[in-house]
């Protein structure tokens, strides 16, 4: 009985969406969203405070926000802020993993499966490189798809396997907390100083170069890179909270 | 087609956190809504023929049509709220099995 | 000094804070203590975030609207750590980050961004409610709460795809400009109310409420039921005010749903015997009518009665909560007696409980009278009819507790209050009866209020 | 209609029915695994809508971080109960 009335509330309620929307005249169908009319218009022409003509990739240079990819330059740079907000949001929740799972643990959770030579070796080969492409996509954020939040659960994932591979591994999470937290209050620093140097908090307080370039941008790829490094540490605390239990 | 699915998926996901009774199938119901949610937001940005939001050295004048990078940039941000709050759920899920050993909320006895 | 300290300095505090856990709960109290004393100091306006103007970059706004609910959530954030501190220790950095999380909230003028301190100041508060070890209530609260909050997401993403901001006061700019109808904007909205309203305890959404509420300790009873629930209600109040458009089919559903939350709390709230309990149900009516006001348009005197709430709900619940504590049962009648032990807890409760039904003397009659002229001269009768018969109930069940409470039995159990609990509840209790006599403060306050948004409609 | 048209069609049905199919299967660490694949479907859907930034997010966190969360808490749980 409580089954059938949530599917009949499901599907009212799936109806209800559905019919509005396709009545609706403010409502662009799918695939026919009118940009020019939307705040985006200006986040890819880059003329929220001047006009600077057209953007070319690799010469256009000073330009209000430098990210090559239009969808960094809106996460990292004109609404940052909530960037700081998400990054909280995980912080607080690996916080509340490692309240609720106890912090006198010891011992690794023992898993009915045990890795063989060539899983050990494996593992460690390939842990360096996804080390590596978590920290390229992180610094490539601003040219690149991807950014700190896959770049740092990349390394967290190396992490993991690292686990995986070895029965007694253990990391080193007096080191994530010291890495998490220099980490978060750097990017809280950055947005301070540029309330100070800027006149706004977060404000982007250096040159923001060419186009397209590795070195641009300004402090974008440098706010990426931190939250690689805190979304890595965070999520390297979270399994490690998982994969541990209290014990000798 | 897409954002017809991504409806479906929102209202698969709420019968099933309201229908389940289990701590795990509640989450991971949470998630299918999730996942719904996120292919809508980016449904709405979606132009036919556009191309992706980043500028590459192919493509280098304002004229050209780019989806809307906007709610890209929210699904970035709900992603990794969405991991957040289940990493959350799973810890206090793990925490109701200790105590009650089980994870279904009928088998609990009533305090 | 911008107003972004106020969010910037509690995170700051919290990312430091987890690398020493003796130095949190005093960073804990520093911050909220700076908070208070530096809301005295900003300057009114608009900041912008990053350096990019409104529509485009976040900002915020300090108006006299969010300066009141800065500082009253400020202020009773901080006298509920001094009330609990022994149990704030374990979680002061979680306390930090909702702190961040409730400024933000008051302060946001972008509806995506105000996701955003949903989510942050949400996950702080299912973490508070650990400290009450029931785990299975926090996981409802953390499910629901969760629902609601994608609701309110999807409802404001339907909202961009027509208007094409994100910005508060832009999309109202924009609405009116194209010409959207109501009828088209009632399906987003309808959604963003149903999501918020999970988080402001309106009925039929607040199963979540009895889980948490019923089995609160001191930390938690005071600042799910006063702090957050205020501010949840002051966020209502922005968005009902500046930012929806409710037609008159939209108005009618979220009215009925509003009334029959009203009346099923009280009803609920008169069918208990628990103390907890029944300041829960009480607190569910008491949200609902306080939306109800913002959705009429009395701003001024539901921004005055969210502020009662605030101080009135801090002292019912901090008293309820550290009796049941102390005594593992919050049933009224193992309860008898205790206050003929207490004088001074007793009477800080009385005054609390009657203001909240309204009798005369005290602040909350001063806001119900005000409200209830404003809906008599809008010839709204159902509406004040409504109020009224409420009123008498809460006054009814009121009285019968506290009628058992204050009891004289001689074996009625003692429980020692501390005296930082009885001092806080006394102050609140007097502010309680001064707003309730020299009601020029609150006319002036009500007038201010009243201000920023005339001059948000002109635009 | 053109090739991606079709593919999208079959993008979307594959959606519903893994979401079905996790929410309904018996086992838990089946459901998982229906979810994670569901979450590999809803990357290639990001793609067809040109998001290229929230697919590579989706793919690692989606699809890996959380199944991994999910797992340990299942093989967790399966130890206690053995103990009991």
């Amino acid at each position: 009985m409580k089954n059938f009335l949530a599917l009949i509330l499901t599907l009212f309620l799936g109806f209800l969406i559905m019919s509005s929307l396709n009545n609706n005249i403010a409502f662009p169908k799918f695939g026919e969203a009118n940009i020019g009319d939307r705040v985006s218009d200006a986040y890819i022409d880059r003329d929220v405070t001047e006009n600077p003509g057209d953007v070319i990739f690799g010469e256009t240079d000073g330009l209000e926000s430098g990210p090559a990819n239009i969808v960094t330059a809106i996460v990292a740079d004109y609404r940052s802020f909530d960037t700081l907000g998400e990054v909280t949001v995980l912080f607080v929740s690996a916080l509340g993993v490692a309240l609720l799972l106890g912090t006198k643990k010891q011992k690794r959770l023992e898993i009915d499966f045990h890795p063989n030579f060539m899983l050990r070796v494996g593992s460690k080969a390939l842990f360096g490189v996804i080390l590596m492409t978590g920290i390229y996509i992180s610094i490539h954020g601003h040219l690149t798809p991807g950014g700190g939040f896959p770049g740092g659960s990349m390394i967290a994932t190396s992490m993991l396997l690292l686990y995986l591979a070895d029965d007694n591994f253990r990391a080193k999470v007096k080191g994530f907390k010291i890495l998490e937290s220099i980490a978060g209050s750097l990017y809280v620093l950055i947005g301070i100083i540029g309330l100070i140097i800027g006149g706004s908090f977060l404000v982007n307080i250096l040159d923001t170069g060419v186009i397209g370039e590795l070195f641009s941008a300004g402090i974008i790829p440098i706010v990426y890179v931190l939250i690689g490094l805190k979304v890595g540490s965070e999520i390297s605390n979270v399994i490690d909270n998982f994969l541990t239990e209290e014990g000798a | 087609m897409l954002q017809y699915a991504a409806i479906v998926l929102i209202m698969l996901g709420l019968y099933g956190i309201l229908t389940q009774r289990n701590v795990i199938k509640i989450i991971l119901s949470l998630n299918i809504m999730e996942i719904g949610l996120n292919l809508f937001i980016i449904s709405v940005g979606y132009v036919t023929d556009g191309i992706a939001p980043i500028m590459t050295t192919n493509h280098n004048t304002n004229s050209l049509i780019y989806v809307d990078p906007l709610p890209q940039a929210l699904v970035l941000t709900a992603i990794v709220i969405g991991v957040g709050t289940t990493a959350l759920g799973l810890a206090i899920a793990k925490n109701i099995y200790s105590k009650y050993g089980t994870f279904e909320l009928d088998e609990m006895e009533e305090e | 000094m911008s107003a972004v300290l106020l969010i910037a300095v509690p995170l700051l505090a919290a990312f430091i804070s987890i690398l020493n856990k003796k130095l949190a709960p005093v960073l804990l109290l520093l911050v909220s203590l700076f908070n208070i004393v530096s809301i005295f100091f900003y300057s009114l306006g608009t900041i912008t975030i990053g350096g990019f103007e409104a529509p485009y970059g976040i900002s915020l706004v300090l108006d006299n609207y969010s300066l009141i609910g800065l500082i009253v959530i400020n202020i009773a954030f901080f006298l509920v750590l001094l009330i609990s501190y022994e149990k704030v220790k374990k979680v002061a950095t979680v306390l930090l980050v909702a702190l961040a999380g409730l400024n933000g909230l008051l302060l946001t003028g972008d509806l995506f961004n105000l996701f955003v301190f949903i989510e942050v100041s949400g996950i702080a508060a299912y973490l508070i409610s650990t400290t009450n070890k029931k785990y299975v209530a926090t996981f409802n609260y953390l499910v629901i709460g969760t629902v609601g909050s994608s609701f309110y997401l999807l409802g404001l993403i339907i909202l961009y795809a027509m208007v094409g901001t994100l910005n508060m006061s832009d999309m109202a700019l924009r609405i009116s400009s194209e010409g959207i109808s109501a009828a088209n904007l009632s399906l987003p909205f309808l959604f963003m109310f149903i999501g918020l309203g999970v988080e402001a305890k309106l009925l039929p959404f607040n199963s979540w409420v009895k889980g948490i509420l019923g089995n609160s300790n001191k930390l938690v009873g005071p600042m799910i039921a006063s702090v957050y629930a205020g501010t949840i209600s002051l966020v209502f109040g922005r968005i009902l005010t500046s930012v929806f458009v409710v037609s008159d089919r939209l108005g009618l559903i979220l009215t009925v749903i509003l009334l029959v939350g009203i009346v099923a709390g009280e009803t609920m709230a008169f069918a208990s015997t628990k103390l907890r309990e029944i300041l829960l149900y009480s607190s569910i009516a008491q949200a609902s009518l306080v939306i109800i006001l913002f959705l009429e348009g009395i701003t001024g005197w539901a921004v005055m009665m969210v502020i009662a709430n605030v101080i009135s709900k801090l002292v019912l619940f901090a008293i309820a909560s550290y009796t049941s504590d102390e005594l593992k049962t919050d049933e009224v009648d193992n309860l008898k007696g205790i206050f003929s032990k207490n004088k001074i807890i007793g009477v800080a409760f009385t005054i609390a409980s009657l203001s909240v039904s309204g009798l005369p003397l005290f602040m909350g009659f001063v806001v119900k009278m005000n409200v209830l002229t404003s809906i008599f001269d809008g010839e709204d009768y159902l509406l004040a009819a409504v109020i009224l018969l409420t009123s008498i109930v809460e006054g009814v069940y009121f009285v019968r507790v506290l009628i058992k409470l204050w009891y004289n039995k001689e074996d009625a159990k003692t429980i020692n209050y501390n005296f930082v609990i009885k001092y806080i509840v006394s102050v609140l209790a007097v502010l309680l009866i001064v707003f309730g006599t020299y009601t020029t403060v609150l006319n002036d306050q009500v007038e201010t209020v009243n201000e920023v948004f005339e001059i948000g409609g002109n635009e | 209609m053109e090739l991606i048209n079709y593919v999208e069609i079959v993008v979307g049905v594959l959606l519903i029915v893994l979401a079905f199919l996790a929410i309904n299967s018996k086992s838990l660490i089946k459901a998982v695994m229906f979810l994670s694949s569901m979450s590999m479907m809803s990357v290639i859907g990001f793609v067809l809508m040109k998001a290229p930034d929230v697919a590579v997010t989706e793919a690692v966190i989606g699809s890996g971080l959380v199944t991994s969360l999910f797992v340990f808490t299942l093989l967790s749980v399966r130890k206690v109960g053995n103990k009991a």
